[in-house]
């Protein structure tokens, strides 16, 4: 590990990692083992990557606030301590063929991943616009970074803090009219997404949105971190966030769903391809349901 | 010097005692960016269905002190897509693939290894029993050694001859000696060991079960004490038979500590979670180990910690040196 | 503000629910050098039996993830000895004090039970019934639910009418509510869950059981998710029995944990040994936690996870600030 | 945590505790939790204390060898980490009334306590002298400090890398007689404290052993500790190391009964006062014995 640092209310861990710096695209993330070696925490934390850089081979930095015991131990590490570190993993945002105009939507540490889009998108000649927001002004990640790269960046804070009183989804409508926006890429806390998301529907331009749902490993084997997603044909199915996302087409994500198995969704309990009667769970947990 | 690390369940041999728990390497697809899996003992597939299963709502895994809570619900493509895609994609490799199967009636379990006896590529069938018997309000066949024994008599009865049929147990059960014996009796080739107990844990802040289903089973390191506990059990009162062990296992310390309760197939499961490499990292341990306490046969090893006291080990003991 | 932490086990008020687990706090002279025994809602001593016990040969306890392992055997005084010297320091000092009991058969308990009848300082008593019955070929009252009648019976008939007998039950059972329920129909005023699952470690450098007794009991936070889970499907089914619950409380988060899913009380065990002052730090935390969710009172946190989905919570929701 | 060093085969780590630092007689130890806050590691780990100093209201130091997890983990502190640390625990060394001549033998770390304790012999007017052993050389623990201290010092190694080749057994009888020692103390694994009590027995002089057995609480509640020690009535009890020890007379331990329950044990299965039947262990292991 090379540095930390704080940023407002964020730590900043940059760790020296080349085999993942390497073959990093914006939307990426990556998951961080915890607790050292006789640590009683198995699941890995995930974190978007903010930012590589080629110095010592390439370097990874990611961003996080300090939640539960994983992120309390990270926010401890010191520089020169090692880190086990797996990436990069998911799918990364997709761009557009052509020179369009894009909003990047963050909210919370959901900026973090953004800056390394606009990077890519203005290399290809695309407009960029920014709406950052959070609860408060310090909690407001890349504000400074987006004010730099941006065409223009909005900003909200729900206690008045910094730029609007609000949520980015207040700001979103104007901002997408103002700039004649063609899509809209957002990150942030599942219903942030969803307001984000039902606003560009509205709009009827692309969305894309790069979800965070509970993941335990961050490579596919685990099934922690479905959500109910309709795919190109039209069937729901329960997805994997961590290899078939995180990013998807906003309009396709069932959010108001999120945290059950809608009834029509592929092998949903009793329905069409599922199964009549309550399937036997792995370990038939019938009596609390 | 190497160590020779063939195994064998019932008469299958296996290059290595390494493979994947049930349910914990996906399809195979996602494990195999990390590493060649044939490079493993075998992979044993997610418990496979009749029919396509969406799983349980989320949350469906918490985290708890050395150990995970799921309730993921046997998420699963169903038989047909099963055999469709993923079995085929495992044989075209060459992977040893064991397959794993859930029902929810005896007759469910007949017709799903009715439908693998004449697939290509099935080394042997794990039948997970801990699954709830819709014709007996939802009683975990794990848990009544007769119905255990039903099943695995129907799966022996529609399977290949040359095919070993594995009855998985789990621990939370009154004597869990009857229930491997019952399904020894009913067919069994070998036995797989453990399932997951049913725990549960609650979010303290929402103030309501962690998990969407509630329950859900209690893997990792916190359980392999049980895991210990029922292979010694039941490798005591049943010593002819193969043992899959599983539970817990993270090192090669961990897994060697299941050989010598009498495990001859370590699975790993929630280790791949933590760390996708450490099917290979515990085979690569595990042999080291043996090789340092002066093994030249896996085989040697299985079950050596039922020895009667007094009797010498059979390997160096000087270990000061290398027991950290 | 503070919480009103009063709580009860069938008509006995206890000032606090914290109590130390039968086993883990010695004679009470040990912990009493590091605070005043008091200022818990109990003290739970030691399995008592009839006759002095030398407990089992070293070792006796092995550590395992998140958990340990033990055979100590009941190591103890006998009855006679702990009524002359025990029982009364405690007495003298005005500790609130469950006596636990321990036997080899039904009449064995109910002559323990007689014993204590006559001495004063017993607040109640709690019954382990993880003991092998030695008419039944060693086979632990606990997983027969007939059996743990008969003992709970047999105490209750030789106890005083104002003194609750509490039976203490284990996980390792394929359906806990049902010993529940036989025990509750025998005639216990509240219960005691969990007591030790059976488990097991391998020392893998010595290639033999890490204890010498082979097996031994699992405690600490690896076992929570099983305390839970037992306490929520006891409660679920008995919601009108106080009960104990224990199993892996290091912080006043758990022992909420435990009271979200139907504990009355809460018992500390293992923590003991990690932390002298385990009990206190719990108490304080607990007591914290359930101000910062708005509660007036404990009682009206007990069994609060098990309300349907969809009703609100009693306390305060917005818990993020404090929820680390 | 003040400093860590290393010592040859050692670590050593002081520790600013000036309650521990002002009750503290040689002899005693102390216990610490390792691992961290999300720990897996539930057991304390025992330490005998090797020093307390006057500074920052009072330290304590202690010193130890890696063995497993928790051994390593401490090796890993650094100055300025905070330590959970309990003492000062058990019975410590019991002082002669009169100036004696007293051999004090250590192996391995086990002379670590042994510096205090000729501090406060040499302090009464006894003579002090020294047999120190170990595997090899870097595991003699003190030997400079034995050899500024003592009237005379001996040292041994298995290896022959420094002092006489062997074990402090062999050269235990001819310090014995040319020093015309009235008392042994001794420190030590099992097996050399057992051989240590062989001598003075011979001898017929007093010998206190400081005995290390597997502890667990470390303050009398766990059980783990115990071994077969005749009290002064002749009757055998599993006695508590750590609350009834660690110090014990060497001749009152029963060392080749540890590990198992002598027959005449108080309480022990079919002993008087025992119990006919195979006792009802607690979790009833009766299968595997
Ligand atoms: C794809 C992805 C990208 C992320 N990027 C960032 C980021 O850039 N910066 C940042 O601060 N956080 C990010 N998170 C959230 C981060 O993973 C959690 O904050 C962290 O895992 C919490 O761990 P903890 O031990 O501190 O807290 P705990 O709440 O104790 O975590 C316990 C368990 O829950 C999981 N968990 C809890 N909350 C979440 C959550 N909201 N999302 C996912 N898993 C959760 C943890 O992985 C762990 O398994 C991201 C999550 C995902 C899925
Ligand atoms: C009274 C006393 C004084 C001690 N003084 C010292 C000292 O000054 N320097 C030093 O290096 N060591 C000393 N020890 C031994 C020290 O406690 C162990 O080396 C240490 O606990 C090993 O922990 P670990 O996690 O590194 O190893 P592990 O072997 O993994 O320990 C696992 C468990 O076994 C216990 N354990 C293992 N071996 C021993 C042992 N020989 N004695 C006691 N417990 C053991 C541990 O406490 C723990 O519960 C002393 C022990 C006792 C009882
Ligand atoms: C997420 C998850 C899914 C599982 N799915 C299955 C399954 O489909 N079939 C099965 O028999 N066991 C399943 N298991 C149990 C494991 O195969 C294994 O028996 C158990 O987890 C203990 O091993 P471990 O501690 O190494 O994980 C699952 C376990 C986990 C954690
Ligand atoms: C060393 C030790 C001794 C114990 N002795 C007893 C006992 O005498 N009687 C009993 O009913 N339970 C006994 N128990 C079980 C505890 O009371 C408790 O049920 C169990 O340890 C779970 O709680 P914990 O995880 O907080 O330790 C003992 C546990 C331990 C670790
Ligand atoms: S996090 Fe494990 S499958 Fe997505
Ligand atoms: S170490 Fe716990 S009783 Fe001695």
């Amino acid at each position: 590990m090379l540095t930390t640092r704080r940023v407002d209310a964020y730590h900043a861990l940059t760790v020296v990692a080349p085999g993942i710096a390497e073959r990093f695209r914006p939307g990426h993330f990556i998951t961080v083992a915890v607790g050292g070696p006789a640590s009683s925490t198995l699941a890995r934390r995930a974190f978007s990557v903010h930012d590589v850089k080629p110095d010592y081979g390439g370097t990874v930095e990611f961003v996080f606030t300090v939640r539960g015991p994983g992120t309390a131990w990270l926010a401890e590490r010191k520089a020169r301590d090692t880190l086990d570190m797996v990436g990069p993993l998911g799918r990364p945002f997709p761009l557009p063929r052509d020179p369009v105009h894009c909003v990047l939507v963050g909210a919370e540490y959901g900026s973090a991943p953004l800056f390394g889009l606009a990077d890519l998108l203005q290399r290809r000649g695309c407009r960029v616009d920014f709406v950052l927001g959070a609860a408060s002004a310090d909690r407001v990640f890349g504000a400074l970074r987006a004010r730099r790269m941006g065409e223009t960046t909005t900003l909200t804070t729900e206690d008045g803090s910094l730029g609007v009183r609000g949520r980015v989804t207040d700001v979103l409508p104007s901002v997408i009219a103002d700039t004649r926006a063609d899509v809209v890429y957002a990150c942030g806390p599942l219903s942030t997404l969803r307001g984000v998301a039902a606003v560009a529907i509205e709009f009827d331009i692309p969305i894309q949105v790069a979800v965070e749902q509970t993941m335990v490993c961050g490579f596919g084997v685990c099934g922690s971190c479905v959500l109910p997603v309709i795919g190109e044909d039209g069937v729901t199915r329960m997805v994997r966030a961590c290899v078939d996302g995180p990013v998807f087409r906003g309009e396709r994500v069932r959010f108001e769903d999120i945290g059950t198995i809608p009834f029509d969704a592929l092998g949903a309990p009793g329905a069409p391809g599922g199964r009549a009667h309550e399937p036997g769970g792995q370990t038939g947990n019938r009596h609390v349901s | 010097m190497s160590v020779d690390m063939r195994t064998y369940l019932a008469h299958v041999e296996l290059a290595n005692p390494i493979t994947t728990a049930a349910g914990c390497a996906g399809s195979g697809r996602e494990l195999a960016q990390f590493f060649d899996l044939n490079r493993l003992g075998a992979v044993i597939t997610r418990s496979i269905t009749l029919t396509p299963r969406s799983g349980r709502p989320t949350p469906r895994i918490a985290e708890t002190p050395s150990g995970l809570l799921n309730a993921v619900g046997l998420q699963g493509p169903g038989i047909d897509a099963f055999l469709d895609r993923e079995l085929p994609w495992l044989a075209e490799r060459g992977v040893t693939t064991i397959v794993s199967i859930a029902g929810g009636s005896v007759s469910e379990y007949g017709t799903l290894a009715r439908r693998l006896a004449s697939a290509a590529g099935v080394t042997a069938v794990e039948v997970n029993l801990s699954c709830p018997n819709v014709e007996d309000r939802g009683r975990i066949f794990a848990r009544d050694p007769a119905a255990a024994a039903e099943v695995i008599a129907a799966v022996r009865a529609s399977s290949r001859y040359d095919v070993p049929v594995i009855a998985k147990l789990a621990p939370d059960v009154a004597d869990v000696v009857a229930v491997a014996r019952a399904c020894v009796d009913g067919g069994a080739d070998a036995l797989s060991m453990i399932n997951t107990p049913l725990g549960m844990a609650i979010d303290v802040d929402a103030m309501r079960p962690a998990l969407a289903a509630g329950t859900g089973g209690l893997s990792g390191p916190a359980i392999r004490p049980l895991a210990v506990r029922c292979l010694w059990q039941v490798h005591a009162a049943l010593p002819g038979v193969p043992i899959i062990g599983m539970g817990g296992v993270m090192t090669g310390r961990d897994a060697l500590e299941l050989i010598l309760a009498g495990a001859c197939v370590v699975a790993v499961g929630t280790a791949i979670f933590n760390d996708p490499y450490a099917c290979l990292r515990i085979l690569r341990e595990l042999e080291d180990l043996l090789h340092k306490r002066g093994f030249e046969r896996l085989a040697d090893a299985v079950g050596l910690a039922h020895r009667p006291p007094g009797s010498g080990p059979r390997g160096r003991i000087d270990l000061e040196e290398s027991s950290l």
